[in-house]
């Protein structure tokens, strides 16, 4: 047993660590020691609560020893086995964790009061009812939201909005339900509505998130992730720990900014994505893209020998980069083009892909330098000196109708102006619609060149073109 | 002076670190939007203090046992988070290299 | 739970404040520095709540005098700062126009 | 007299307040609104004060009344009548203030400790001492120091380095001498030892600032404003005052920050600063400037000529622009300049002028937009497109050797680069060094013209020549 005083101080370390392990991701160079950190901040945080609160019996440490062990090996495995496309998955199913876990640590504090310091069996404190309330609702529909979310990320569900009829009204009547729920359980403490509100939050998770499009999932699961930080925040007040108060003020803005960029980067509100009911996956929006108009088609040499000659070329990467799995060969055609003496960067949209970030990691997991790899912001003015402008699975990130056609869904959000580039080439299957369900105006252009097929496929080919 | 509610230091703690979250999370350059996605999952784990509290309850009542079993499974979960998370970021970061 | 020291929460606050102290100081744009050293001035007389605890005391000894007189020294030197700090970056920040 | 609990989370909503004052700085458009939350919290600080210890009798209130009348009325009366170029003194000025405040309030608990909850007199807790001996050290140096900072700027005292012989011994013989004061105090509690601390402190304050050049002063300035800032946190401790120890931290950060881009935008090391003796005014350092090469001088009628014609005009202002007060002319100049077609653009240097942002403030004064005022980093790439870098009362900021020359003092630190535009005129008084005291190899450049004279009087001679 160590004095509580110096148990307060060392989870104020384990805060503060926490803190710097965010602050660490304001660069690639300072990140890893940022990762480092967290981790010290978290042994930090479970040994001085074994400190504080040493069980005496052998059963406790060797459940504790058990499930630390279970727990880990189970996380370690999917950690180094999960494909780098795959990450959007992973969040969702880690946090569909983290809710859980919530949900069975309010339950526990509810069995053993004494344990948590909030009274004792059946005479808990009001406020710790309502914190624990709180935190059992926030943590089942996390969970059942992130199942869902994980679900329609993996195509385990078809990631097309299911609208139920009069939904919103069975949203809101359930809402209300939780909210009384809640408050009764305030002022009697009966365990059995502790669980009515555990099963009404976890129905009403999968209620709301069954009716968002697949392609929004980003969006939802991000919004997840603040609230299971708002959740950790309130067991923190209930069990008196400024780790957990941190972290879950930490996570919460974390998730909610996120949320904020990416329905900004998208031009849509926030609620309209909460409503529901937008964004399919690609294929559902696939028939929109159809025309007449006549394209300019290429194959692979074609592109090679465009981009051989060309003084600097811009890749532009999307979410079908990210599908075919093509940033291996993408490097290496780089490369190519580089020992030709061709200057190489990528511009990196915002909400490219389906996760913020999700090229840049693609990319990084392909050895490409990030230095090389370039924001919006910065590379945008670049187009108009390129020759070239390598457009690989993107589509809505570079429709120029976010720009002119008022009408367009994704009019106003910021796209990358390929079009000033000497030649643009878009590597795509068809001449199917982006993720928006808009048609892309620059395929038929006179300065476009589309290369149909696989991105991994046509990327491979153009490498071996090069190579002749 | 009359002693304050520990309650509202916490309320002044949490008030504060609201604003670090906040500035932190817009310092973080975008690139790096999908480690910082898997870090504060795995963060957020920390919550398993209070599953460690759980399982280490003394054997008074019946109901013991059903918090010992929750806390149980609660340290699995988590566990599972805080190195499947860590872990992940880790390896995501080493990928981000430089140039040469 | 045993009781916790205030201090050791205040230490927490502290230690916060000063992570948003560094975020937001460096979030203001160089062109109102100076504006940022006039109302870093004004705010840094908060001290003023010691003035005010000190001008307040109830005269049981001798020595309270000199306190209730100290703290009047400290009140209007604060009070100077206080005003003078407000109004003079509210002049600045006033003369800060856009074009047309 | 309120509960402490809605005290504290008052003075947490006052600490918040000022917050968000800083963070309203962030841009020219939310300022405004930011400094009137400081207000508020301010108001809410005092007010919950006085509710808490609402004081009984009339005497108390008339003193209260009359001190934040008396004080508010001579800082309300300072605050309308200084001069704009004069904020560098007012700042140190004020900061004088704050420290003195500092003193009478550590002095006020010492000898009447019942009412700050501390003890009782002459039987004070030992952390309540140590705080208070400490806050009274830095406020009492804080003072000396600001004076002669004050005295510097204002121009009362010489600002050239004033060197004693092994002054270095002497500082730091004294700073022992405090800490082994504090920690007798500490142990004793003897009020002697308070004023001793006290007494050695502002002589410290006086011999450490008094070496350091008159051009120093203004990183001075900002570390002053940090330590007292620092000084505030420890009283907070003391008054277990939430609103004290968060504005104390910002204030801290506030001034070691802004100390460090000082140093860092004048690639100085922060202890060369504080070791003292280099930076005279730039009167001292104009013998160095002497050169026999020619120069090309022109006269108002050249540069109005030069710069009616030109599509593009950059404008460098710098300290001589402060000192001569040519903001308001310059503006007449930008006025008429644009009337006649030409863009014109301000680049500010991050040390251009005596303190940070000063330029900005004295342009804000003059009525130019904010808009048309740009940062180093924003414009610099602009000038090799600009037909004219119009440098008034600048130097050292424009000075290549920063960037050619590795033996130079200001070798490393980023400067604007004004030799990129077609032609450079300079407005100064004649061939004198600036701040750092180094020759500037621009003025003998074949694209320069040098127009020399006072910096108001040259360009209201300019103003003319266009008004033709
Ligand atoms: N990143 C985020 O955080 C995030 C979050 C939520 C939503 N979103 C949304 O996702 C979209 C991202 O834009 P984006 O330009 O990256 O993607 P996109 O607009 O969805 O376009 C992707 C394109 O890749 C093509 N494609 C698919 N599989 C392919 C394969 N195997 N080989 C070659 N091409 C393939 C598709 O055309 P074919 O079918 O013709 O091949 C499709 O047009 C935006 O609309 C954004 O708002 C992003
Ligand atoms: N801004 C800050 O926070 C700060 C803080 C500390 C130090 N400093 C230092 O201050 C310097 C600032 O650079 P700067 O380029 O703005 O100034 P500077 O290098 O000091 O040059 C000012 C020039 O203005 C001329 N001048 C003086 N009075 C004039 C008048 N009435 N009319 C016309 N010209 C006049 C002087 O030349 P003549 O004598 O020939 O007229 C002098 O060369 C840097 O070295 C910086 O490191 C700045």
């Amino acid at each position: 047993m160590i004095d509580a005083n110096i148990a307060a101080l060392l989870y104020l370390v384990s805060g503060v660590l926490f803190i710097l392990a965010l602050r660490g991701l304001s660069h690639p160079s300072s990140a890893r020691q940022g990762n480092l950190f967290g981790m010290i901040g978290m042994g930090i945080a479970v040994v001085t609560t074994l400190a504080v609160a040493a069980p005496s019996d052998w059963l406790s440490w060797l459940l504790i020893i058990g499930g630390l062990g279970l727990g880990g090996g189970i996380g370690a495995y999917m950690a180094r086995t999960v494909k780098m496309t795959d990450m959007p998955q992973l969040v969702a199913a880690f946090h569909s964790l983290v809710g859980l876990a919530a949900v069975f640590v309010a339950a526990a504090a509810l069995y053993a009061p004494e344990a948590f310091g909030i009274g004792s069996l059946g005479h808990i404190h009001a406020q710790a009812l309502v914190e624990m309330s709180i935190g059992t609702a926030i943590g089942a529909f996390t969970f059942t939201g992130s199942v869902i979310a994980f679900a329609k990320l993996n195509g385990n569900m078809s990631g097309k909005p299911i609208i139920l009829p009069s939904r919103h009204l069975i949203h809101i009547a359930m809402g209300v339900a939780i909210v009384l729920l809640v408050i009764a359980f305030a002022m009697t403490g009966h365990a059995w509505m502790f669980w009515a509100i555990t099963v009404l939050a976890l129905i009403l998770g999968g209620l709301m998130i069954i009716p968002i499009g697949g392609a929004d999932m980003p969006v939802v699961v991000s919004m997840l992730n603040s609230y299971s930080g708002w959740a950790a925040a309130g067991i923190g007040f209930t069990l008196g720990n400024t780790a957990l108060i941190i972290t879950g003020a930490l996570v919460g803005s974390s998730g909610a900014i996120l949320s904020y960029i990416m329905c900004k980067a998208m031009n849509r509100s926030f609620i309209s994505v909460i409503l529901g009911g937008f964004g399919g996956d690609s294929s559902a929006a696939a028939a929109a893209g159809e025309d007449d108009r006549p394209v300019k088609q290429g194959a692979a040499d074609d592109a090679a020998f465009l981009m051989k000659n060309a003084g600097k070329v811009i890749i532009v990467p999307g979410y079908g980069m990210a599908v075919a799995q093509a940033q291996h060969a993408l490097r290496e055609m780089a490369d190519l083009l580089k020992k030709e003496g061709v200057t190489v960067k990528y511009a990196i949209h915002p909400v490219a892909g389906r996760m913020p970030g999700h090229m840049n990691v693609l990319l990084a997991e392909a050895n490409v330098p990030y230095d090389e790899v370039f924001e919006l912001e910065d590379i945008n003015s670049e187009f108009a000196q390129s020759d070239v402008a390598f457009v690989i699975g993107a589509n809505d990130v570079t429709n120029p109708a976010a720009k002119t056609d008022k009408t367009s869904p994704i009019y106003g959000m910021p796209v990358l102006n390929v079009e000033d580039a000497g030649t643009v080439l878009f590597i795509k299957r068809g001449m199917a619609a982006g993720y928006a369900g808009v048609q892309n105006e620059l395929f038929y252009r006179d300065n476009t060149m589309m290369l149909f097929g696989d991105a991994k496929k046509m990327t491979e080919d153009i490498v071996k073109a090069l190579g002749h | 002076m009359e002693a304050i509610d520990p309650f509202t230091f916490r309320l002044a703690i949490f008030v504060l670190a609201i604003f670090v979250g906040y500035f932190v999370v817009w310092s973080v350059t975008p690139a790096l939007h999908t480690p910082l996605m898997s870090v504060t999952n795995a963060i957020s784990s920390v919550i398993v203090v209070g599953a460690l509290l759980a399982v280490g309850v003394h054997l008074a009542h019946d109901a013991s046992w059903v918090s010992k079993l929750f806390g149980f499974i609660a340290l699995v979960f988590a566990s599972v988070n805080i190195f499947g998370g860590f872990l992940v970021t880790q390896r995501m970061l080493a990928m981000y290299k430089k140039k040469g």
